[in-house]
């Protein structure tokens, strides 16, 4: 990684990357209605809050089939809990499934979308999202793994870099992989990318950010999405 | 008749044999028996394999302390690190606790499998992974695959919201989680249930587990699991 | 909103192919989607492959018709003959059917497979029979077992006893059997269900088939299966 | 089958066969309270008569764990039929599973028992129950492969011969098999029969049968069975 990160250091100037919810809600805006989507623990249930208005159900992989949000203080139920473990509601609508036919769901292809996090993205689809080191201390998978490879499309949301700035989109990732050519999308702070057949294709840009801005800060090659 | 209600935990507990494979349900503390993890610490037993999703959090949980004891051998999960599993953490570094870290999906399917009479099955998970190093992989239809091996229990340790004499079980909401494959999948189940209903009283549709697959009902009304407003893994 | 109710059976019925491998439900005639397959035979696909556990019998129920047009290929069941399977017996006998044999367990859990993304697995049933011929076999912790693949259909038709807008099903009785596993193993399934409720009424714990694994929903409420005091297979 | 079938020609005589409802009586006395059983279709079917006193619960495989009686006109309920596709009852306690989960349970082996007929059973627990020609019409299987090799242990209830007086009791079976070394316990018109590691054993016989006039209905070497 070190080779190809040098190119993409250098802090992001003259334009405004995208805040959070910003890309929870640019993510949100592609989702049609109707689909169930499973988002992973972290950036990708702020999604959960951009789909008003549209019947969109969330799957929880620990046998939930239309969560809603978190649970207030008064309305306590301690015994729905969402894959992050925190408490949550149910919609109206909603079922209740066991852990293997929940993930027999989840590996069938009945989810339409799965929104994770990554530390790192390639340029084929591969991506690496579970753990930094194999010998480091105790990796734990969870079900991502399972999730990369059974939903029908898998987006990641993530910062466009890592903290000390450097680039989580790679010609190669560097890291444990998650899966091979999982991928399909990828929203950052400063730009939506298809992976395509060709790498990384460039669909939407944080306001004011260059093509040439968005190529310093990541280290595989992009081009311009053709339009539809 | 049939009743395979037990007056206490200790006698749920006994005839757990040293080196057993005790799988355990719960996803984090909702559905899972840790009064029965309690008892397994009463009872003594020693040399175990313990499967279930996680690995406990902080140092007072029965699941915790039962690692703390040294009597567990190894443990089958895929999530044992979390903010708090520090004695997890702590005799995994040591290398007094072995790990066979296994994606969440993987590991239900193993146990189903167990519980199924199904010896192997083919994924595609983990495939290409460091998780799927070692592993027998085929190409099925143009795609790859991994040979992953069913997951049998000696004893299953289940907690459920109602129970009735013949074992028949309900699961609260998302305290469903991995109970109703756990109990499918040992040669010894046992619950912990919250409330013990008439035989009937469940009804055909309604049953979660049919009692086939139980052995030993023990009634636990502790209430609820702690809120976890937090996220903690 | 979500709504996949459709107003008739024609349209319940729109686009399925010829060469369409089609999964359908019941056990005899309880939980059977007879009306879709009426559907089936006045939409006009041909070159079918049906999946399911009866070829049917008599000369009157939709699924004899629908044999006697000549539109089906193949059938892949595990009782295909009754002592009124005539029709069967006279096409299969005369070349223009063929069958794949498949016992009940071996049928029920390859369409589970393939709901579930399981694309082969291991089983013992049939190994030294004349069902295992020419299957891949292999010794597990000293048992023999054949390799069984999954079998996915174009098309699931189904029959619910219940059936929301979000496609959120419960099945009655003994109407559950095969149906589940059938809605899960298909690009498109299509449901006749017998009573429409509101979303919600249904309930997260008493849902038999969440709502992700159908597509339609069609209000067929036609009443109860003809009684059948009298064993027919 | 017709070298050893000429062995086992020739009525039975001066002594009393069992009937179908003696048969079953003699089998239901040693299931032991607590069992789940599978009853297969034809006599297999008589022993839920005989049980009575005892909960011994009774499974089809069509998904009903808890099977009653038939359904009496007065009651019925026509969305409830056994493996037979006879109306049924359900008993108190009863539950209701679709067929994966039904087949999930008896090849996991949590049924203690199934109970089949058959054609033919070898001194080495073969049996054949399942079609008398793979090429003369169409033969059907239906569960009885999967019960064979899942539940707990086989036991078979048939008669001692065939109708034109044949052997069914043999050292090889001839008919296509539905399992190998399947079979634990031999029901008959005329004795009941343990398959031991040398072959059948016999444990009782219908009042006034002698051991030679059993053999000579048998086309596999008999021994009684050794006192407990």
């Amino acid at each position: 990684m070190t080779t190809t990160a040098a190119r993409a250091t250098g802090a992001a100037e003259g334009f405004k990357p995208w805040t959070r919810p910003e890309m929870a809600a640019r993510l949100a805006r592609d989702i049609p209605e109707g689909w169930c989507v499973n988002l992973g623990i972290g950036i990708p249930l702020l999604v959960s809050n951009f789909v008003k208005g549209r019947e969109v159900i969330f799957q929880s992989e620990n046998g939930i089939i239309g969560m809603g949000g978190l649970q207030k203080p008064e309305e306590l139920e301690p015994w729905l809990v969402n894959a992050g473990k925190q408490n949550v509601n149910l919609v109206t609508g909603a079922s209740i499934v066991h852990h293997a036919d929940s993930f027999a769901m989840i590996r069938g292809g009945h989810i339409d979308l799965c929104v994770l996090g990554a530390f790192e993205v390639a340029e084929n689809g591969d991506f690496a999202n579970w753990t930094t080191s194999l010998t480091d201390g105790v990796p734990a998978v969870g079900g991502a793994m399972d999730l990369a490879v059974g939903a029908k499309r898998l987006w990641v949301i993530m910062d466009h870099t890592s903290k000390d700035g450097r680039a989580k989109l790679l010609e190669h990732c560097a890291l444990p992989l998650t899966a091979l050519k999982a991928v399909s999308r990828v929203y950052t702070n400063l730009a939506v990318l298809d992976v395509g057949p060709q790498g990384f294709e460039v669909v939407d840009m944080a306001p004011g950010l260059s093509m040439e801005a968005l190529q310093a800060q990541t280290a595989a090659k992009l081009k311009r999405k053709a339009a539809a | 008749m049939i009743d395979k209600r037990v007056k206490s935990i200790a006698e749920a507990m006994q005839g757990i044999k040293d080196g057993s494979t005790v799988l355990f349900g719960g996803f984090g503390a909702v559905g899972h028996p840790s009064h029965l993890i309690d008892g397994l610490i009463e009872q003594g037993a020693k040399d175990l394999t313990l499967v279930g999703n996680n690995a406990g959090s902080g140092r007072v949980e029965p699941l915790v302390r039962l690692l703390a004891t040294g009597r567990v051998r190894k443990i089958i999960c895929s999530f044992p690190r979390s903010s708090g599993s520090v004695v997890f953490d702590e005799m995994h570094k040591a290398g007094k606790l072995e790990l066979e870290l296994v994606p969440q999906g993987t590991l239900a399917e193993r146990i189903r499998a167990a519980g199924a009479g199904i010896p192997a099955f083919y994924t595609p998970t983990a495939y290409g992974t460091a998780l799927g190093e070692g592993k027998e992989s085929r190409e099925i239809n143009g795609r790859m695959y991994l040979l992953e091996y069913a997951i049998r229990g000696d004893v299953a340790l289940v907690e459920a919201w109602q129970a009735d004499r013949w074992g028949n079980l309900t699961f609260k909401l998302s305290g469903r989680n991995f109970n109703p494959i756990m109990a499918t999948a040992a040669e010894l189940t046992i619950v912990q249930a919250q409330h013990i209903v008439e035989l009937g009283e469940i009804g055909p549709e309604a049953t979660h587990t049919p009692g086939v697959y139980v052995n030993r009902v023990v009634h636990v009304p502790y209430g609820d699991p702690a809120p976890a407003l937090v996220a903690t893994a």
